[in-house]
């Protein structure tokens, strides 16, 4: 059972950081952030939802397999940006050498792969963040083994 | 006793590491080593050969995108690690 | 070479906050102790780089148009970006760790872990 | 064209890491299949580089095509090419024996994540044998670091988690000094790439004395820290001797040599023999490297336990390595290197022997495996013949670089270091010799319900026993290449 205030405030505030995380993510290349940041911000978005309605209920939608999907997609893909741009124009991980297109700069869309590896960058941080989070919050340190001294 | 060993070396080393901090040139000059031709063209090239606006954007996804790919992967290695040492008390 | 105290107190500061971490590492028997001196030293390091590309008066490279001179140099930022990642990660394993060795032994004090692997059964 | 080919020794095992993470929940067997087809694979793709190496000469890959001080450079020389090629066959055998190995030895339900970690690990030791950017050489460390304390974790025993954290903790603080020293170097140079730093540093040494000294001293402490130099070693024999087997072998055989491999770039292409022989270093490192080569030694006479008699062996062995590279004459540099190779050889042999010997008789008590070879022939010829190789005895590989470690100590003089080695020799006798003999004619009845261990296991026992001879016999693949890379190293 939730707490009233508690849960109110995070059903407005989550739903804000995930977007405002998702706008650091994609404006990296114009503005201060990137990636790490605007993954990190969303995870915590991620962690104030668990904390508030329980990791069950976040498992309920991104349970164990569609965040380990995302988690090797996100890398996978920063992956496959780098190894097309080996095939493409001889070096690994090359930009605009190997052919993307730089578009208009300070639009959204541009730079290339920079743009691209920030979003494959922030789908992994997000996953990974989380992930970490909940295996840590979740395990139960008096299971197995000796008696624990102290209280949790 | 332990304690003050620690003590004793925790000093040695901050005193060697202070006097070699004083030995660098000062901070915020523009005649630090720091400052040179590669400063000039990560910011004022940064745009041109990216196209990100943001000099250090750029050097983190395209100057430098190898060491982002390697950090990339110690994050994965720690999760994995980490899933790897919690598997067995997970609750389900 | 030998300059003012004032003209390099970040760098010393990096320094005095590099053997705070250490003290805390070396001294202290808590596990999680052990890591926060851990950062401590980590965030020493990171406050030493980034300290390295200030430029007095300068402003940050984005949509840089001026001259180069201006500017802060954004490599050691880029550089400590990725070092924040890396102390993260080695932090959440060595939690990791900690909370498994909680479960095992009972404890997070080194000594006494030390003590009860040693008497109990292996 | 094959330098095309070089970006791949790092990403191929990385990406198939990612992959085994997320398919091995699913099909653990294709995960094994599938990491010895990349280990292999990276095998083969080193073999094709060291070829094209030694034929043109050191190959360089531009990652983002940006050349060297503004962007991060890739280059594999005659030596990057032999460690690589090291790393990549020792690792392929040692997937094989972990295929079988690696369910019993972890704890249940994370094997999947152990094949991650291993094959996250042949990539990030690849990426320090061909980095020529000191941050990426830093970042590249910490990848491997964080690997390398997941596959210490990984094992059932419940001491593994204390040798891990400690492992953990102090390669952090090693770390922390590799940055430090990165960042000092930085703030007196300018650059990052090692070339640049290096010519730079010649110009600034004597303006920024104090601070070159305190990044040489903060990389030699991070670097000896990793790699397991003397007083450092304190994490090595409970890491190595809890982890599993396989994790063992690539813990003792490949890990603490690529910090090594690391060093071995800083001292001699970043600073270069002058610079490196007016600084303190040498004196110190030299002292270490005897401290180990006794020290180590004597501990390891005193263990009960086999794999931690062989984790102090570690210990000892290292110490020729630094006594190579301090010595810094060719032929002790040549001998140095060429331990790197042999000692992962003989010493990943050792303990997939050990892991072998121990899961089969039950203990891992040293006088309790009394009888066992006459149970396990095969695995205990294994043994004794990478045993042979550690003494020195020559036809073995350990004589070899032994010998050049010898030559070059008088080439410059000083027999004392000859007597040393000897001497560690013997003590490595004192310890290896009575677990032979009492192995084959020891008292113990292991014929009658033990027997000989399967071919998976076996297999990669045998190869690496026969890899000892045969580069003891037949030395001239490692050692030309790596006499040539010890000449380049000192620049004469």
């Amino acid at each position: 059972m939730p707490d009233l205030i508690l849960s109110t405030i995070a059903s407005y505030l989550v739903p804000l950081i995930w977007v405002y995380g998702a706008y650091v993510i994609v404006h990296g290349h114009l503005s201060p952030g990137g990636g790490f940041a605007g993954g990190t911000i969303i995870a915590s978005g991620f962690v104030l939802a668990a904390l508030t309605w329980g990791f069950d209920r976040i498992r309920a939608g991104f349970d164990e397999n569609v965040l380990g999907t995302a988690d090797t997609a996100g890398v996978l893909a920063y992956v496959s940006i780098g190894l097309a741009a080996l095939i493409r124009g001889g070096w690994f991980l090359s930009n605009l050498g190997a052919g993307y297109p730089p578009g208009i700069p300070g639009r959204l869309f541009s730079s290339g792969a920079v743009w691209l590896l920030g979003a494959a960058i922030g789908v992994k941080v997000t996953t990974t963040l989380y992930g970490l989070f909940a295996r840590l919050a979740e395990s139960q340190p008096a299971r197995e083994g000796q008696p624990r001294g102290e209280p949790r | 006793m332990r304690l003050l060993l620690v003590v004793l070396t925790v000093i040695l080393v901050g005193a060697m590491l202070s006097i070699v901090a004083l030995g660098l040139p000062e901070f915020g000059t523009a005649t630090a080593p720091t400052r040179n031709e590669m400063v000039r063209r990560y910011i004022e090239e940064a745009l041109p050969e990216t196209g990100a606006v943001n000099s250090i954007t750029a050097i983190v996804f395209d100057y430098r995108a190898f060491d982002t790919l390697g950090e990339a992967t110690v994050l994965f290695a720690a999760a994995a690690a980490a899933a790897a040492v919690l598997g067995t008390v997970r609750r389900d | 070479m030998t300059g003012s105290l004032l003209g390099h107190l970040n760098f010393l500061g990096a320094m005095f906050l590099f053997a705070v971490g250490m003290f805390t590492m070396l001294a202290h028997g808590n596990l999680i102790k052990k890591i926060i001196g851990m950062n401590i030293m980590d965030t020493a390091v990171f406050l030493f780089v980034v300290s390295l590309g200030y430029i007095r008066g300068g402003t940050p490279a984005i949509e840089a148009s001026g001259p180069a001179a201006q500017y802060v140099n954004p490599l050691p930022s880029a550089l400590i970006l990725t070092g924040i990642v890396i102390a993260v990660s080695t932090t959440a394993f060595a939690l990791a760790l900690v909370v498994k060795i909680h479960a095992r032994f009972g404890t997070i004090d080194a000594d006494e872990m030390v003590r009860r692997m040693r008497s109990g059964p292996q | 064209m094959t330098s095309r080919l070089l970006p791949l020794v790092v990403v191929l095992p990385l990406a198939a890491g990612f992959l085994a993470a997320w398919a091995g929940r699913k099909n653990i067997a294709l995960v094994r299949a599938g990491a010895i087809a990349v280990s292999v694979a990276h095998a083969a793709i080193s073999l094709a580089l060291l070829a094209a190496a030694s034929r043109s000469g050191p190959l360089v890959h531009l990652m983002g095509g940006w050349a060297a001080p503004v962007g991060i450079e890739l280059r594999l020389d005659l030596f990057g090419a032999v460690v690589l090629f090291l790393i990549g066959g020792l690792n392929s055998l040692v997937m094989v024996y972990a295929s079988r190995d690696a369910a019993e030895e972890t704890a249940p339900g994370v094997e999947p994540w152990y094949w991650s970690l291993l094959l996250v690990l042949l990539g990030a030791m690849s990426g320090i044998a061909v980095t020529k950017d000191l941050f990426n050489l830093f970042v590249m460390t910490e990848v491997s670091s964080i690997a390398a304390c997941g596959i210490v974790a990984v094992s059932r025993r419940p001491a593994a988690l204390e040798a891990s954290f400690k492992y953990l903790i102090l390669s952090a603080v090693g770390s922390g000094a590799i940055l430090l020293g990165t960042g000092l170097l930085y703030a007196a140079t300018g650059y990052l790439d090692i070339d640049r730093v290096s010519e730079v540093l010649r110009e600034v040494a004597g303006s920024f004395p104090r601070v070159t000294m305190a990044a040489l001293a903060l990389y030699l402490v991070g670097f000896g820290l990793k790699a397991a130099l003397f007083p450092l070693h304190v994490w090595l024999p409970d890491a190595h001797s809890t982890a599993p087997s396989p994790s063992s072998a690539l813990l003792s055989g490949l890990v603490v040599k690529v910090y090594v491999v690391a060093l071995v770039r800083l001292l001699y292409q970043v600073w270069g023999v002058e610079l490196f022989s007016q600084s303190p270093g040498p004196t110190v490192l030299l002292l270490l490297s005897w401290l180990a080569m006794v020290l180590g030694s004597v501990f390891a006479i005193a263990q009960r336990d086999l794999k931690r008699m062989l984790a102090y062996s570690t210990v000892s062995q290292m110490g020729y390595i630094f006594l190579g590279l301090a010595l810094a004459s060719p032929n002790a540099l040549a001998g140095g290197l060429l331990h790197i190779f042999n000692h992962a050889l003989m010493k990943s042999c050792l303990f997939l022997a050990a892991g072998v010997l121990i899961s089969r008789a039950g203990t891992r008590d040293i006088a309790a495996m009394a009888g066992i070879g006459r149970a396990m022939p095969l695995t205990t010829a294994a043994f004794t013949v990478a045993a042979m190789a550690m003494i020195g005895v020559p036809g073995t590989n350990g004589f070899i670089s032994k010998w050049y470690l010898s030559l070059g100590a008088l080439d410059l003089g000083r027999p004392v270091h000859v007597a040393v080695v000897i001497f560690s020799s013997l003590l490595n006798g004192v310890y290896y010799l009575p677990f032979v003999i009492s192995a084959f004619f020891g008292a113990g009845h292991y014929e009658k319900r033990v027997t000989e261990a399967p071919g998976v296991l076996l297999g990669p026992v045998l190869i690496l026993a026969a890899a000892c001879i045969w580069t003891g016999l037949f030395p001239r693949f490692p050692l030309d290449q790596l006499i040539s890379a010890a000449h380049g190293f000192l620049g004469r």
